[in-house]
């Protein structure tokens, strides 16, 4: 900034003051439901005020369920999930904004509308092809009656089968193909100055070079941006990893936070418990935001000329 | 042989499967079943559907009441009676036997987590407002809201309108079909009339006790849903599932009385059977013999009066074999809260009862459910009026009951 | 310099282009098909004014734009379709595109880096040109806390570090001060002298134009005007745009006519004598011109205007048949404003220009 | 990169790069939506086995049926208040903490949060919350009986479903368009202060032009958003009511084919939500896209 | 021009400079308190060397960085906690700065569009300052798709267009060709004539300080060494940073000794007469030396070296007394290398500086 507008600083610091309202508020009512017991709940609903249970409903949370165990399961699908991501993302990006392809904008294309149909509701036919990931080959290889020319020559048609449901895998791979990641880095690379390349390619660099030298370290903090976003959602997501892994020691915590909802009629949840379990499931992320928060959106200020 | 099993409850009662689960295990070393969780009915029918057409499916697969047709037509499940013909099928109260069974009376899935719907009072505020016998009709309710109302008691009479209280339980136990054709036991060329039965009356007379405040939806509770509204207190009669009772005893104790008895009729209407909630257990198709073995052995112990026993005192649902109640009367815990629910769940599920009140046999029935509530939600809230309400919710149930008629083209109903 | 000077010596390449053009879209052709040969070794300044395409040239040379049509072919390879890494050449940018993230040392070490240099030579030889560019304080500085002159240098560095077969510089010296730009010119041309690569150099100052290029080119929208060395565009340009272009103050053109005997201002004044009859374009730089206050001989009549003292010499301008001419004299001091001076205009010094096309026209006063 | 300037001209290595993505994704997403589109044109049983065939059926009776235009409607009013403030309160927030001043750090801290805490308990917190009885407006409605009614008035719910859209779309929105804000170069806030703008004209002039890229990602992003991932909402606060007013197409698409076994009129949905969400998105990139674009 | 001739003029301010200082660490004191007083409607070059602390001096009195110590008087306000915006000033960024969003009209448009002028009005002033800056042709495009001297020209369109009380230049000419560079000059002559406003113009090129100057302040390492006119400055230098840093090639100097009635060079060669004793430095500009090839009077011997051959004039480096002396000559073209040169030092052309301070010391020849 260039000056030291005070007016302006303190609209900006009200501002700032009513988006922590609103983000903390309902953070408050967890830790203010969570530190209530059960039958102050049943009897009064949530409340606005503390009360003096939470150690005991977090206590609970560590000997009544697997939640804490589980959280192991989240770290490692909500950390692949965000490598992956990153990774990935970057890749096609870099593919798609650096490289004189005919198809880049096709791809991109193709990678952009994965954004327009969320897993939750594809989640039954993305379960069928995990259940098979080699399903839509053999569908291909049906289809096109080459396992008939294949069943006449080698006897048998080609049946592949691989499951990945259950596995790390499974929970991480639907997660990861989605093109969020990939237009965030290309919007960036597009805000790239042009010359950078240029100086880059005159100085001998190819793809590879550029890659990591030049774009990886600018970069730097979309990647980190992405990866805490990334990672976030990976260990807040509910649906896939609930479908995606039938047994206990494969869910995730949010998984067997939810679990701690009853379903059937009339029986009331136990939301102290369930809310000092989502305090206790929160606490990695949160602790992932602190930690990485300084990366988050520290500026890049690119000298020009 | 190694099985599995998925369910779809949470909370309690999942905590309840895995302990008859592990006593399976425990008590037998031939068999072993591994017990999945899926979240929700919902979800396990999905992972069903998946598996199934992956072949890689579980043998026994828990399910709730209304997608019962999905799973007679669906070829993937094979009746309990075919695979365990020795079983003394009759033992199963006639309410939940009939909700499960084909037309012709042959048990398909077996009964397992079984609900009814309940009145439930909060004594204690009845009488304050002077109201000293529990009401048991419907125009014995309204007289006791009445006082209640005048004694400054802000929620008499709390339900949530759910299709499965106001609607089918409503009808079965006053005797009214939902639709024709026997609710669908018949054909898939059923339609629906409820809006032709005094359900819509009755329908209509909430509209009313609504607007004299006499009635109140979950939206115009403090709590937001009504058990918890009767729970805390805030409101004094409710209609609910047998599995409130925990949590409301829990919640009155030392400050309430509750009383909980057969949901309330209206004069001269002979009462007949209510329907069984919850949900039951199928066996899938596909699997080998030494597999069909360990999922028989385990629906063997899931019968046992024992087994029934403790999963009620656990969760709150009610038995319903016939031999459990003995049991329990031998067990001289007969007036345990932990079986509170039970006789008098059976009792309102033994009532008598008509082709109408076997259960409900209707397509794409779960979606009808959403569309009865959207519409009904709408004249409550007096966007129109409860008849229109349920014409339309019932033309717009008949295209759903068409289409499905049409996607089991030349199935026929078991 | 030791690093430096064992450092592998690149083979400079000749440059050819043949038929090269560039249009960014239909309406902005920026550069028509252009055809012209750089020998190996040479060092090449090109000279246009500002948007006339010099920066674009250097670009698709280097393979950063893309030729729309033609051919580029460096050492005998047609390159037009190769990777600039393929190219073997160095740019110096006029905007400098340095990588923010490096510091000037690793901006400076970045292509060697690239190019496998072990770790102490890369560090010896960026150590060597940091000193001869006076950037040795700021090696650890990245480019943001850095003066314009300075990132200028770390530009520069960066691609002389390389020593490369072919160097092309945008106007690396426009931000510097004369003394350092002076510094520079001697070092860069020491530099080319020592490495012999193919150097092309984009600027607009012309002490650095005719102190450093074996020949210069000049540039008019795209369009070549003239190749040739320093002293021949100085001293017979070839078109009146590269007459004006050369020389601070440019030279000073008068339309003319010729009877087939003399030459005649527009006033009627003899300025030469020429067996042409017809209209033209008559050329003189100021430094050629000889003042008198006294008319004698062929001297015509003109009248002070102005007069802009410069230090080392004062420029005159004054009125002649309707004109304004300006004279480069070091003795303009004495001058009164408005006084008539006589001019005496060399035929040796005369140039002679078509008034149409503005193209030289040779031998006009080879007779004298 | 302008088409015209020299890119990286490699064959296969490109292929090579997007090639583990692009693997990713057609097997998990293209094949899927492949096999719904598939079942759009049957009448399928849910256990398979007897589908069949109907052509253009499903898609004739979906575009007849007056509550799937109501969900579309729905749909398209929610998509545009709640995507455009899911937009805008992020970035007056981002701006606001774009500024040198003591609360910027701990908002950047806070403001991420909602992103890390797990649904299942913030849909309960969120019906608290607007509870007409006990929650923030419950004053508002002990002066004005049943002004404020979330489980009765579908404004309420819907507003109520906004709120909470918001409040996690802020952690991802404010996330990108912070850092875009923090890599305006000093200079362009310089030079348009030497201009004349003071602060706030800067903010419009100079600040949101230039996070133009990532204002349009955001967009592009939230408007595809809130078209999906409002269902978790709904499912958690509104359960589509009262009277279906929060009913919006991805609920009802998956309350059809996952609760309802209903596969074809989900997957038929299913179909045109895509069509319509990938015309918007084109159009976007097309009116938006174009403007976005300079270089720096 | 009618448009910016109508506008309002804007009041000239002074601006103060006290005891200011700027220090981006403690390690990096870039301007040690500077005192400094430029008068209203004044014309100031600021000439240094690269990275002696121009830019900083410009953004601080802008308003762009912030003084670490020091006050700052424009027009008699203390305007150093002000914003920019109060300040009334302009300035052409030395990185040009420009707004990429924006066309060339609407980055040049916008400080008027801020200041609240209206369209009609905006456009006319724009189109006559394009007009000037031969710019009307690329006004609908964006700065990207720009030549670097179309960008700066932009960059200076933007500032003047405003017509404001202070103009901040920085090197604004930097990347213009020789006669663009000529046109601009005058241009910014005749407009800071017109509109009267203070100006300050960092460049390192020394004719357009020279020509433009009303007072040329020569900055090095961010102490002043000299703030006066441009003849002052050339002809009477305050230090031998300033002899040498002015003109091109520069002074040349030369140590010597006085024994109280001659100055003598190294080898012994008397070079003028002046009653001093000790060590000196004896400054002489390359134009001021006369050159004969005889010896005769107080001439000094020196052998040729080479010769640059700069078209206008030539200039000679030659061995004298182990120093090298530069000599600018028009007739250098007849001598050949190594050969003799007697030089001729006017003693009313020399120049003397302390041996150590490298302050001038004056009336050294006044005798004379
Ligand atoms: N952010 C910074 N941090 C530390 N030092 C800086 C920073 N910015 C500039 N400097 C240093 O301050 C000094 C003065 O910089 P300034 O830009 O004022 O130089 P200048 O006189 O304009 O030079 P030039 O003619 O090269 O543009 C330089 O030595 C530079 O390296
Ligand atoms: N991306 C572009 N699109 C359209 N025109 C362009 C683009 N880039 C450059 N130009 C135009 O091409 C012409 C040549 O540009 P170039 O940069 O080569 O000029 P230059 O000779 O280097 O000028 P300068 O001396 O000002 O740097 C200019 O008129 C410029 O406006
Ligand atoms: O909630 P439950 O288990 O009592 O059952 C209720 C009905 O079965 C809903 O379909
Ligand atoms: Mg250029
Ligand atoms: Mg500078």
């Amino acid at each position: 900034m260039v000056e030291n507008a005070r007016s302006l600083n303190i609209i900006a610091s009200l501002i700032l003051v009513v988006g922590m309202i609103y983000i903390l508020g309902p953070l408050y009512l967890t830790l203010s439901t969570a530190s209530q017991s059960y039958e102050f709940m049943l009897r009064n609903g949530l409340a606005w005020y503390p009360g003096d249970q939470l150690l005991a409903n977090m206590a609970s949370i560590f000997t009544e369920t697997r939640i804490p165990i589980q959280m192991l399961n989240s770290m490692v699908v909500a950390f692949s999930n965000a490598a992956a991501t990153c990774v990935l993302s970057f890749l096609s990006a870099y593919a798609i904004v650096y490289f004189r392809i005919r198809w880049a904008g096709v791809v991109f294309a193709l990678i952009l509308a994965t954004i327009m149909l969320p897993l939750d509701i594809r989640v039954i036919t993305t379960y069928q092809v995990a259940s098979n990931i080699f399903s839509p080959l053999n569908a291909v290889l049906d289809a096109t009656g080459l396992n008939g020319l294949i069943a006449r020559i080698f006897g048998t048609p080609v049946q592949l089968e691989l499951s990945v449901l259950n596995t790390h895998f499974g929970l991480v791979a639907p997660l990861v193909a989605h093109g969020t990641g990939t237009f965030l880095f290309r919007q960036f690379f597009l805000t790239l100055p042009k010359d950078l390349f240029k100086a880059a390619r005159m100085d001998g660099a190819g793809p590879t070079r550029f890659l990591f030298d030049i774009l990886l370290p600018l970069s730097r903090t979309s990647f980190a941006a992405l990866f805490v976003l990334t990672f976030l959602s990976g260990w807040t997501q509910y649906l896939w990893p609930l479908v995606g892994a039938s047994t206990p020691d494969m869910q995730t915590a949010v998984v067997g936070l939810a679990r701690l909802v009853p379903d059937s009629e009339g029986q009331v949840p136990d939301f102290p418990m369930i809310m000092a379990g989502a305090v206790i499931v929160s606490i990695i992320p949160l602790a992932m935001i602190a930690l990485l928060q300084r990366y988050l959106v520290q500026g890049l200020v690119l000298s020009e000329k | 042989a190694d099985i599995e099993f998925w369910y779809g409850n949470t909370g309690n009662v999942e905590t309840a499967i895995k302990a008859q689960c592990d006593a399976f295990n425990a008590a037998q070393s031939e068999h072993r079943v591994t017990c999945v969780g899926q979240g929700s009915y919902e979800v396990g029918m999905q992972k069903a559907i998946a598996a199934y057409r992956a072949k890689n499916h579980p043998v026994l697969i828990q399910f709730f009441d209304a997608g019962t047709l999905d799973l007679l037509l669906s070829g993937a499940v094979v009746p309990v009676q075919d695979v365990l013909p020795d079983v003394n099928w009759n033992n199963y109260i006639a309410g939940a036997r009939s909700y499960y069974e084909t037309s012709n009376g042959k048990l398909y899935s077996q009964p397992y987590n079984s609900s009814t719907l309940l009145f439930y009072t909060n004594k204690t505020e009845l009488e304050k407002a002077g109201i000293s016998k529990t009401p048991v009709t419907w125009e014995e309710i309204i007289e006791a809201a009445r006082k209640l109302k005048a004694a400054g008691h802000a929620c008499p009479f709390v339900t949530d309108g759910d299709t499965w209280r106001v609607l089918e339980q409503f009808s079965a136990r006053h005797g009214l079909p939902i639709a024709s054709k026997h609710n669908g036991y018949d054909g898939l060329d059923a339609e629906y009339v409820f809006n032709t039965t005094f359900a819509a009356k009755h329908l209509a007379n909430l509209v009313e006790w609504r607007k004299e405040g006499l009635v109140k939806l979950n939206a115009d509770t403090k709590a937001g849903n009504y058990t918890a509204a009767f729970n805390a207190g805030e409101c004094a009669m409710m209609e609910g599932s047998s599995g409130s009772y925990a949590a409301s005893a829990k919640a009155f104790e030392g400050k309430y009385e509750i009383t909980v008895g057969m949901a309330p009729m209206y004069q001269g209407y002979e009462r007949h059977n209510t329907f069984v909630g919850g949900a039951s257990i199928y066996i899938m198709k596909g699997h080998d013999k030494a597999e069909i073995e360990g999922a028989k052995a385990f629906l063997d112990f899931l019968r046992r009066p024992q087994q029934q026993m403790f999963f009620t005192a656990a969760t709150g649902y009610v038995p319903v074999t016939n031999d459990v109640l003995d049991v329990i009367a031998e067990s001289g815990e007969a007036d345990s809260p932990k079986y509170a629910t039970a006789a008098i769940g059976i009792e309102s599920m033994n009532q008598p009862r008509t082709p109408d009140t076997r259960g409900i046999r209707l397509g794409f029935y779960v979606q009808f459910r959403e569309v009865f509530m959207e519409e009904t939600q709408k004249a409550f809230a007096g966007q129109q009026t409860m008849q229109v309400a349920l014409d339309s919710a019932k033309k717009r149930g008949d295209e759903l009951l068409r289409r499905f008629e049409q996607t089991y083209k030349g199935a026929k109903l078991p | 310099m030791n690093a430096i000077d064992t450092a592998i010596r690149a083979a400079a390449a000749d440059i050819k282009l043949i038929g090269v053009t560039k249009a960014y879209d239909a309406q902005t052709v920026v550069i028509p098909p252009m055809d012209v040969e750089l020998r190996a070794g040479e060092f090449t300044v090109v000279l246009g004014p500002s948007g006339c395409g010099k920066s674009t040239l250097l670009q698709m040379i280097a393979g950063l734009e893309r030729v729309s049509d033609g051919k580029i072919m460096v050492g005998g390879r047609e390159v037009q379709d190769l990777e600039p890494k393929r190219r073997g050449c160095a740019m110096v940018f006029q905007n400098y595109a340095l990588y923010p993230h490096m510091t000037v040392f690793e901006n400076m070490a970045y292509s060697l880096k690239v190019a496998g240099v072990r770790k102490a030579e890369r560090a010896a030889r960026v150590a060597a040109v940091a000193r001869m560019l006076a950037l040795s304080d700021y090696l650890t500085r990245k480019p943001g806390q850095l003066s314009g002159g300075q990132r200028q240098r770390v530009a520069i560095g960066r691609a002389i570090v390389r020593e490369p077969n072919v160097l092309l510089f945008d106007e690396p010296l426009s931000n510097l001060d004369a003394q350092l730009r002076h510094d520079m010119r001697v070092e860069l041309s020491e530099l080319h002298r020592r490495i012999g690569a193919t150097s092309i150099f984009v600027t607009h100052d012309q002490v650095e134009a005719m102190t450093l290029a074996d020949r210069i080119l000049i540039l008019n929208k795209g369009r070549i005007e003239q190749f040739d060395t320093p002293k021949a565009i100085y001293h017979h340009p070839a078109s009146v745009f590269v007459a004006k272009f050369i020389g601070a103050p440019p030279m000073n053109i008068l339309p003319v006519t010729g009877d087939g005997s003399v030459l005649r201002l527009a006033d009627g004044q003899i300025v030469a004598e020429a067996r042409l009859t017809g209209s033209y374009q008559l050329g003189i730089r100021p430094e050629d011109i000889v003042v008198g206050i006294k008319a004698d001989g062929h001297a015509v009549r003109a009248v002070l205007r102005f007069r802009e003292d410069l230090g080392s010499h004062s420029v005159l301008a004054a009125d002649l048949a309707g004109s304004v001419i300006r004279i480069a004299t070091p003795f303009g001091a004495d001058l009164i404003n408005q006084s008539e001076l006589f001019l005496n205009l060399p035929a040796a010094r005369l140039h002679l220009f078509d008034a149409e096309t503005g193209r030289a026209i040779c031998g006009a006063f080879a007779a004298q | 990169m302008s088409s015209d300037s020299t890119l990286f001209s490699n064959r296969w290595l490109p292929v090579l790069l997007v090639a583990p993505m692009m693997l990713l994704i057609v097997l998990f997403f293209y094949v899927p939506i492949f096999q719904a589109f598939y079942w759009s044109f049957f009448l399928e049983r849910p256990f398979g086995g007897g589908s069949e065939f109907v052509g253009l059926d499903n898609f004739a009776r979906v575009l007849a049926d007056p509550e799937f235009w109501k969900a579309g409607w729905r749909t398209i009013i929610f998509m545009v208040t709640a995507s455009s403030l899911a937009v805008l309160v992020p970035l007056i927030l981002a701006v606001a903490a774009d500024r040198k001043i003591r609360l910027s750090l701990p908002a950047r801290n806070v403001l991420v949060w909602p992103k890390g805490v797990a649904g299942a308990s913030i849909g309960v917190v969120f019906a608290f919350i607007f509870n007409p009885f006990v929650g923030i407006l419950a004053p508002l409605n002990s002066i004005f009986p049943g002004i404020w009614a979330p489980g009765i008035n579908g404004t309420d719910a819907f507003i109520t479903l906004i709120a909470a859209h918001v409040w996690g779309g802020i952690p991802f929105n404010f996330v990108i368009l912070l850092a875009g804000l923090q890599s305006i170069p000093r200079t362009m806030h310089q030079a348009a202060a030497m201009d004349g703008a003071g602060p706030w004209r800067r903010i419009f002039d100079v600040q949101l032009p230039l996070i133009m890229p990532q204002l349009f990602l955001t967009l592009v992003l939230e408007f595809t958003e809130s078209v999906t991932s409002a269902f978790a909402l709904i499912d958690t606060i509104t359960n589509g009511g009262p009277g279906g007013a929060t009913t919006l197409l991805v609920y009802k698409i998956y309350m059809d084919g996952f609760s309802g076994y209903d596969l074809s009129g989900a997957s038929t949905q299913t179909a045109i939500l895509m069509v319509f969400v990938i015309i918007l998105t084109a159009a976007q990139f097309i009116f938006l896209g174009r403007r976005v674009d300079y270089e720096r």
